[in-house]
């Protein structure tokens, strides 16, 4: 289990020294929010910020939903956990920042909670990982001789169901849908303004939350996400009527690693799946 | 009026109401509680602390269709969509809830042109209020009292309803409220005990703790307006915010809507649909320019809207402390917290 | 809302007898938008075609649909019926009932349910439809040559000979390419200098031409008709405008190098020109050999150069040019053959490559034309190894075309020249071209010897050290061979120039999986490329003679000047654009796109496309998430609503 | 309003369309009422808007350009939006042909404030496409039942060329009368133009109408607005003098839908004519006026 | 009466489209349930088309395009391919049975499996009886 109290300590020694040093205008972190269970993301400006910093079981956000927030911020320092450095390195891969304006301060994480059910989330929504992929300053020990589980593991159930019972399943899950659109803007990957959804001209689906609209909206965004998704799983987290996106998300994501051979994320110098080709890829994914 | 049944019977009760028209009432959902129609009397379900979506969907649901028609005739031919009203019973609304159909009255039909929808549902609709559960500590989140709400709060309610025991004591508030009740015949009489009971309990309920701070409306609204330039209150409260539509849509004063044309086939339906001010294409114009681009304006707006444009247009807060837009943001952003920091401002 | 005509053509019975035409125009005429609907035999027929017109002007149409055979047939008839009749001519949308609807059932019931399905969805497509315009825009009207090979400088001197202005471009100090280096030319046998040389000097002369020779292309921008280029003049040393080839300096210059004309058979000074018929004949320095950069003295050349030429102070400098057509013409290499290691070439000195032995023969040569090996002895035997690396799965599966007859070519001029037994080990001999079965047949009568069967290793003789043994299989006669050699010369595949991936990339080429240079089509646009006002001449494309070389390169400056001698042109209309109001900056057109047409406009965080590049493929404008790409005349709104008439009935 | 549900649009006929500019993006619809009852029930003032209805498309907040002393019809006059997508609803009503049959709902919002001017002069300052109401409001005031009650009546009209001046024919009869003072003016002229050159401030500069019982009533683009209002506060025009009308991005025209608001403000329906000390009181976040 | 389904076509310009002209010039019938829109690449095909066109009822979606190494566009085909199999993918996971969503490289020669391909699909469209899962039931009745 990660000593949290540790990492908060060294992610407050490591934001007063970038912001000390005015190299880095943006710390992006944790803070406490109306209690502890329920901190916050957040920007720290100034060294009298860094203070308020938190870090705890309850501080899974993506980070990496932020970067694009700052783009007067020559560079940015953002707290990562797996999750978020594999967001960061699909960002950095569509040229949305780059490596080199970043610092990564890594954070190693077992032991993370969903504040909503106090389950941990650590082998369901991170891809199996708890050391980030991508850093500059590791804020903790590397985590290593935890279970490995498969990140598709969570998937047996319903891909063993038949494709009626599937339907039933997703068709009740996606009809619930209030269309808050929690999903893509908790999402790290989805930075599109506007969203498909809200194009006038096409109008790809009605807006009101209605079956036919959710279904479009959901595939075509499972979709939009198909090699770019890191399972983060924050889609699912935010979702107040608690649709499982993740679920799909990850399919998708086990799909496109079997076909192309390759996880979102993982590597600064691959590129998104469906923005790639080979010639030899087979036609047996099309059957 | 005070009647009272014995929660063991209280499918009896939703058979009843289920007789008399339609019966709504929370309904245990994967993630939660929300209102839905209640098809089969077992369903009634007394063990819920308060809904994910506040029964404002029952007055203005996400989804309205105004007027059919098929675009190739003529305008005259279109069908306005009928409303269908029947006598619907509302049961279970929590105290801060039912205060805020009131606040919506005066945005939908106390003021400038009626809404017909909201008017016609609202008339229909007998309010079967439901005091909190005053031996549970009131969530972290939920702040109704700072907004004048007692737990057990009657007010906004036709009929409110207190536990006692294995009782259910129903009192009548509104003379809908006595109607309802006296054709409710399963129903027994309240005793003086279960008199005294339940006006304790309301008492009572007025001291039940939830977050509180001591809130003038008109000061607040100044206050407001004295910050509303200043970029960097509004920018440090919005780090966190998404921009999604979660506190707007489960809120129970939140009204903004949107109005669409769905068609398919050359038929079509005008409909108006939820829309959040939080969403980025809230305030985009047709010529492309939009005043509202980034989230702090956004974020900025709603809070505005709630505790000081409302109060200047309408006298109030439009916001009853539910405690829904803390609980459900994915980020754990807190209105009342933004208040309480206003006010420092 | 629409002013729709839809016009059904019975097309005599070939659509009338499975499709009930005048139903159908009944039909449309009762869809929204549609004011008028009329059926007629023959629609593409004159009176067909006034038909139209005349409704266009009557009922003030404002889109007109025409139900009759394929769109491939008669699109490119009716679009310009409407546009004389005053309506842009993308207002047209072919309903194709004949070849997809009438000729493939039998079933009137069916054939006319399909046609009206068809039919609606035209109707709901057109309703979307935009006038489109083709934007104009003023060409270059020179041009430019990569590569100075026997196909660029053709290419130049039959674009300059019409007088366009051609900007040559070689990387090497002189032009000529390939065939300068070799002696004779198969199936004539006739002298490859006294032909080539006379048209290296006319390109040198030329007026219109400008020579740039040990140049490289380093940035190409623009588009057709308006290509801007940079050129980067690597350092020469040597003040080309001073110099007058008196050449003192390369008899003194005491450093010496490696000369890649001569294949590294012999050593070159340091300040040189390639070969005595050199264009320009003007020397330039090897940094890698000359003393002075290599020690930090010596400047002899400095001294004794009267014209004061020599200038130790030059650096590579950028050039730029705009253009309105480019013909790339980068040639081949041989392929690398030292990782076969069953030939032992780098390993034995008596394994040759073949440009080694055209050296060799060549009076010009390292040695004089005298065919002696390494060791300065003249082989006895000598067995020639068709095929090395080509046709062969494990390398190259491509046949190298030329191998065969410069093989039968050194068999001759080993017989000419030499009293060695000649053996041809081939696999079959190829020898498809004018003139060149016949050079094959009298080959075959000059008592070479031929083994059908691939030579499969070359090792050192076990008796006579000096000796090589080349083994094969005689596939005739079925018995393995093992024939003791002096020289073995390998006929090794022919490649792509070892950076064919840097002009793959300027010039936005794409190659096949050898890298050759891709053509736009194989049979019928062979000199085109995917990039338009790009074309591709020689052997960069694949491996062919000289005589289709130069008649490629004939057709590729054909190909340019239909491009360079007009003054202006039409780009193609149904190309994409970026609103960018909707565009979320993720650059995935920029990703994909075959053609670079989108590129990111860093400033306003947008994408914008080129619509000069644009080929209207509408593959951006499906891989962008946010929809913000319009791909004209096949527009989300167009295609999705299509789709909705197609499934309403 | 009371029977009638405010969301669902009366049927009305187009029964002529001009096109008022060179460019063919800005069209006048003039609209008759199918069922005489709506005609009735529509009693307006220069000044309010309607929402234009297309069934499949959607509304659009359009100024009611005609002047209730017209009777019979209404009139609209409409730009195309849009510059890379064309907007869908003013697009598909460029797209009508005369007969055809379109939704309104209205009158909405309030309305140039008739009772308020009265016994004033009145400067009316326009530019470009935004003079639509303004006409309304002059040609209310020119009826012969009303002149009497205004006083002196000076409009200001100017557009970029003369090619997108609006409503011709009728600024030339106004420029013929003597109970109206009207000056055309373009930013560049063309050959044919004979009229005056300059920018709206410019004029107004020099036309410097007097403050004296006197009203102005401004609309136009934004960056007009910026230099015009300093032009009548140095004239000496105070606040409450000043009128403009706003536009918003208005959805459901009646106040309910809540996204057009200027402070605590709606501008359906407590605009769209407010004074600048209106404007001064309320909260400022829409760029347009800051 | 037997069900007929509505199959939509999304054809290439260049290789399926063309494909599917020479089938009809050598008259090869095959059933008329294929509705096609042509593209000028089967890179055009935005997934979204492909869930909308269910959702407006089609039984059967079948895209068309050149063979791999053949387009017209050099490599429009071989994107197609990896994002057509990804919707299939997701259909498939949804609950939507697969089949009804096909592709195939068809090009300008191949008329006989141009028809050959439509025929099978129609048969087995036909088996899978009408898809409802994706279609859209709202707002189809007249008024």
């Amino acid at each position: 289990m990660t000593d949290f109290k540790q990492i908060e300590n060294n992610l407050k020694k490591e934001a007063k020294k970038l912001l000390e040093s005015a190299e880095v205008p943006v710390v992006l972190a944790y803070t406490r929010g109306y209690d502890e269970k329920h901190p916050m993301p957040f920007a720290a400006k100034s060294v009298a910020d860094v203070e308020k910093i938190v870090f705890n079981e309850y501080c899974n956000f993506n980070m990496a939903r932020y970067i694009m927030r700052f783009p007067d911020a020559a560079k940015i320092a953002i707290a990562a956990k797996a999750a978020d450095s594999r967001a960061l390195v699909v960002l950095i891969q569509e040229e949305k920042v780059r490596r080199e304006d970043l610092v990564i301060l890594g954070i190693p994480a077992s032991g993370m909670k969903d504040p909503k059910t106090d389950q941990l989330i650590d082998s369901r929504t991170t891809g199996g990982l708890y050391n980030p992929v991508e850093y500059d300053i590791l804020l903790g020990e590397e985590i290593r001789g935890q279970k490995t589980v498969s990140p598709y593991a969570v998937l047996a159930d319903y891909e063993a169901m038949d494709k009626e019972a599937r339907w039933a399943f997703w068709k009740g899950q996606l009809d619930k849908c209030i269309r808050c659109y929690a999903c893509r803007k908790a999402c790290p990957m989805c930075y599109c303004d506007p969203c498909f959804i809200d194009q006038n001209k096409p109008r790809w689906a009605d807006k009101a939350p209605q079956s036919p609209g959710n279904m479009m909206y959901h595939l075509t965004r499972f979709h939009h996400l198909a090699g770019r998704c890191i399972d983060c799983g924050e889609c699912s987290r935010a979702c107040p009527v608690g649709i499982p996106l993740y679920l799909f998300h990850k399919k998708v994501a086990k799909e496109c690693e079997e076909m192309f051979g390759q996880a979102a994320g993982m590597k600064l110098e691959d590129k998104p799946v469906l923005v790639d080709f080979r010639v030899e890829d087979s036609d047996q994914i099309l059957k | 009026m005070l009647k009272k049944i014995s929660i063991k019977k209280i499918n009896d009760l939703a058979a009843a109401l289920m007789e008399k028209g339609t019966l709504l009432a929370p309904v245990k959902e994967a993630a939660g509680h929300n209102f839905a129609e209640i098809k089969d009397p077992q369903q009634l379900d007394l063990d819920y602390y308060n809904t994910i979506v506040s029964p404002k969907t029952v007055f203005l649901p996400q989804k309205e269709d105004f007027v059919r028609y098929e675009t190739a005739k003529p305008v005259a031919e279109a069908q306005p969509v009928a409303l269908n009203i029947k006598a619907t019973f509302l049961f279970g609304v929590r105290p801060c809830d039912a205060k805020s159909f009131q606040i919506m009255d005066i945005h939908f039909h106390a003021s400038g042109i009626i809404d017909p929808y909201w008017q016609q549902r609202r008339d229909a609709t007998v309010i079967f209020g439901s005091a909190f559960d005053l031996d549970i500590p009131a969530q972290d989140a939920d702040f109704y009292q700072t907004l004048g709400i007692g737990a057990a709060d009657p007010e906004g309610s036709d009929v409110f309803m207190v536990k006692k025991g294995e009782d259910l004591l129903m009192k009548a508030i509104t003379p809908q409220g006595e109607e309802i009740l006296a054709r409710l015949a399963m129903l027994g009489e309240g005793k003086p005990a279960d008199k005294k009971y339940f006006e304790e309990y309301i008492k009572k309920g007025s001291q039940h703790q939830t977050r509180n701070m001591c809130l003038d409306p008109q000061v607040i609204a100044k206050k407001l307006e004295d910050i509303f330039h200043s970029g960097e209150f509004w920018q440090a409260q919005s780090a966190a915010c998404l921009s999604c539509g979660i506190c707007t849509f489960v809120c129970p004063t939140c009204y903004c809507f949107d109005i669409c044309d769905d068609t398919l086939f050359s038929r079509g339906v005008r409909r108006r649909v939820w829309d959040a001010c939080m969403f980025t294409d809230f305030t985009l114009e047709a010529s492309g320019h939009n005043p509202r681009t980034h989230v702090y304006q956004r974020l900025r707006q709603k809070v505005c809207h709630k505790y000081s444009f409302h109060v200047r247009k309408y006298g109030v807060i439009s916001c009853v402390g539910c405690g829904r837009c803390t609980r459900y943001c994915p980020v754990n952003i807190d209105i009342y917290s933004i208040i309480q920091d206003a006010m420092k401002a | 809302m629409s002013r729709i005509g839809v016009f059904v053509c019975h097309c005599g019975h070939n659509i009338s007898q499975t499709v009930r035409v005048s139903e159908l125009a009944h039909f449309a005429a009762g869809l929204p938008d549609v004011v008028v609907a009329k059926d007629y035999r023959f629609m593409c027929s004159t009176p067909g075609q006034d038909m139209i017109a005349n409704d266009i002007r009557e009922h003030r149409l404002d889109r007109v649909i025409v139900t009759a055979c394929s769109p491939l047939m008669h699109e490119h008839t009716f679009r310009k019926v409407i546009e004389k009749a005053g309506l842009n001519q993308y207002l047209l949308t072919i309903v194709n009932i004949r070849e997809q609807v009438s000729w493939v059932t039998d079933d009137i019931e069916e054939g006319t349910a399909k046609a009206k399905a068809l039919l609606n969805g035209a109707v709901y497509r057109a309703r979307l439809l935009a006038p489109l315009s083709s934007r104009v825009i003023d060409v270059n009207s020179d041009v430019m040559v990569v590569g100075g090979g026997i196909a660029g400088i053709q290419a130049a001197l039959e674009l300059a000979n019409t007088g366009k202005k051609v900007y040559l471009v070689e990387k090497n100090s002189t032009i000529g390419g390939h065939m300068a280096q070799f002696d004779k030319t198969f199936p004539t046998l006739d002298c490859s200098a006294c032909i080539l040389t006379p048209k290296m000097d006319a390109v040198l002369q030329h007026p219109n031409i400008t020579l740039l020779t040990y140049c490289e292309v380093s940035e190409v921008k623009g588009y057709v008709g308006n290509f801007d280029i940079t050129v980067r003049q690597k350092a020469r040393y040597v003040n080309h405008d001073k110099c007058n080839a008196c050449l003192a300096c390369t008899e003194k210059c005491p450093g010496k190098g490696i000369s890649g004309w001569d294949e590294g058979l012999i050593k070159r000074k340091a300040i040189h020109i390639p070969f005595p018929q050199a264009v320009p004949q003007r020397p330039v320095i090897d940094r890698d050999s000359c003393t002075y950069f290599l020690k930090g003295k010596c400047r002899l050349c400095e001294k004794v150069c009267e014209q004061k030429a020599i200038d130790f102070e030059q650096h590579d400098s950028f050039l730029n040019f705009k253009v309105g057509a480019v013909i790339v013409a980068t040639g081949y290499d041989l392929m690398d053959t030292r990782p076969l290691i069953q030939y032992g070439y780098g390993k034995y000195p008596g394994v040759y490559h073949a440009l080694e032995v055209e050296r060799l023969f060549n009076s010009a040569g390292p040695t004089s034309g005298k065919v002696t090996m390494r060791d300065g002895k003249e082989p006895q035997a000598i067995a020639i190894l068709h095929c090395v690396g080509s046709r062969d799965k494990n390398n190259y599966e491509h046949c190298s075309r030329v191998c065969c007859m410069y093989s039968l070519k050194f068999a001759h001029l080993f017989r000419e020249k030499t009293s060695a037994d000649v053996y041809q080990l081939y696999i079959d001999i190829r020898a498809a071209g004018k003139g060149y079965e016949e050079f094959y047949n009298r080959i075959i009568e000059e008592d070479v010897k031929f083994i059908r069967g691939k030579g499969t290793r070359v090792a050192p003789s076990a008796d006579e050290p000096q000796r090589l043994i080349v083994e094969a299989e005689d596939t005739i006669t079925g018995k393995f061979v093992r024939l003791p050699v002096d020289m073995v010369v390998l006929s090794p595949a022919m490649v792509p120039r070892s950076d064919y991936k840097e002009i793959a990339r300027l010039f936005n080429l794409s190659t096949d999986k050898n890298g050759f240079f891709m053509e736009r089509h194989p049979k019928l646009a062979p000199l085109a490329t995917m990039s338009e006002g790009i074309f591709i001449a020689g052997v960069c494309q694949s491996p062919k003679d000289i005589p289709d070389t130069v008649a490629q390169a004939n057709g590729a400056a054909a190909e340019a000047l239909t491009i360079v001698s007009r003054q202006k042109m039409e780009l193609e209309a149904t190309t994409a654009m970026v609103n960018p109001a909707s565009c979320c900056g993720c650059q995935n057109c920029v990703r994909v796109c075959p053609y670079g047409a989108p590129f990111f406009n860093e400033q306003k965080g947008v994408s914008e496309i080129n619509e000069a590049l644009c080929k209207g493929c509408g593959l951006c404008a499906s891989v962008c998430p946010s929809s913000a790409i319009i791909a004209r005349h096949f527009t989300n709104e167009q295609v999705l609503a299509e789709m909705e008439g197609l499934m309403e009935f | 309003m009371i029977n009638k549900n405010p969301y669902i649009p009366i049927p009305m006929k187009v029964i002529k369309i001009i096109d008022e500019v060179d460019t063919r993006d800005i069209k006048t619809f003039r609209l008759s009422f199918l069922n005489k009852e709506d005609e009735a029930s529509f009693k307006y003032l220069p000044g309010q808007f309607a929402e234009l209805s297309i069934y499949g498309k959607g509304e659009s907040p359009i100024g009611i350009a005609s002047s209730p002393t017209e009777k019979g019809y209404i009139e609209f006059t409409v730009m195309r939006m849009g510059t890379v997508v064309p907007g869908t609803v003013t697009s598909a009503l460029h797209d009508l042909d005369e007969g055809a049959q379109i939704g309104i709902r209205g009158p909405l919002g309030n309305s140039w404030p008739i009772e308020f001017l009265e016994k004033k002069n009145v400067v009316v300052v326009g530019g470009g496409f935004a003079f639509t109401t303004l006409r309304s409001l002059v040609n209310y005031i020119l009826h012969e039942d009303n002149r009497k009650r205004f006083g002196e009546i000076t409009v200001i009209y100017g557009a970029r060329n003369p090619g997108l001046l609006l409503y011709k024919n009728e600024l030339a009869a106004w420029q013929k009368r003597s109970d109206i003072k009207t000056i055309i003016t373009v930013d560049k002229g063309d050959e044919s133009w004979q009229g005056r050159e300059g920018f709206v401030p410019a004029v107004c500069k020099e036309i410097a109408p007097s403050p004296q019982n006197a009203v102005t009533v401004i609309c136009g683009p934004p960056v007009m607005i910026r230099f015009t209002l300093p032009v009548f506060f140095e004239l000496g025009f105070s606040k409450e003098n000043i009128l403009t009308s706003l536009e918003m991005r208005m959805k459901c025209g009646i106040g309910k839908c809540g996204r057009c608001n200027v402070g605590y403000k709606y501008v359906c329906s407590d605009g769209p004519v407010f004074s600048l000390a209106d404007l001064e009181e309320l909260l400022r976040d829409f760029a347009t006026y800051k | 009466m037997s069900f007929e389904p509505k199959i939509l076509g999304i054809a290439c310009n260049w290789c399926t489209y063309t494909g599917a002209d020479l089938a009809g010039t050598t008259r090869l019938h095959y059933p008329q349930n294929l509705r096609v829109v042509r593209v000028m690449c089967s890179s055009r095909i935005n997934p979204s088309f492909i869930f909308r066109a269910f959702q407006l009822g089609a039984d059967g979606v079948l895209v068309g395009g050149c063979h791999p190494g053949d387009c017209h566009y050099n490599t429009g085909n071989l994107y197609a391919r990896r994002r057509l199999a990804v919707t299939k993918k997701i259909l498939e996971f949804a609950g939507l049975e697969p089949e009804r969503f096909r592709v195939e490289w068809i090009s300008a020669s191949e008329g006989n499996k141009f028809a050959q391909v439509v025929t099978e699909f129609t048969a087995q469209i036909k088996e899978l009886g009408p898809q409802q899962k994706l279609k859209i039931d709202e707002l189809l009745e007249k008024i």
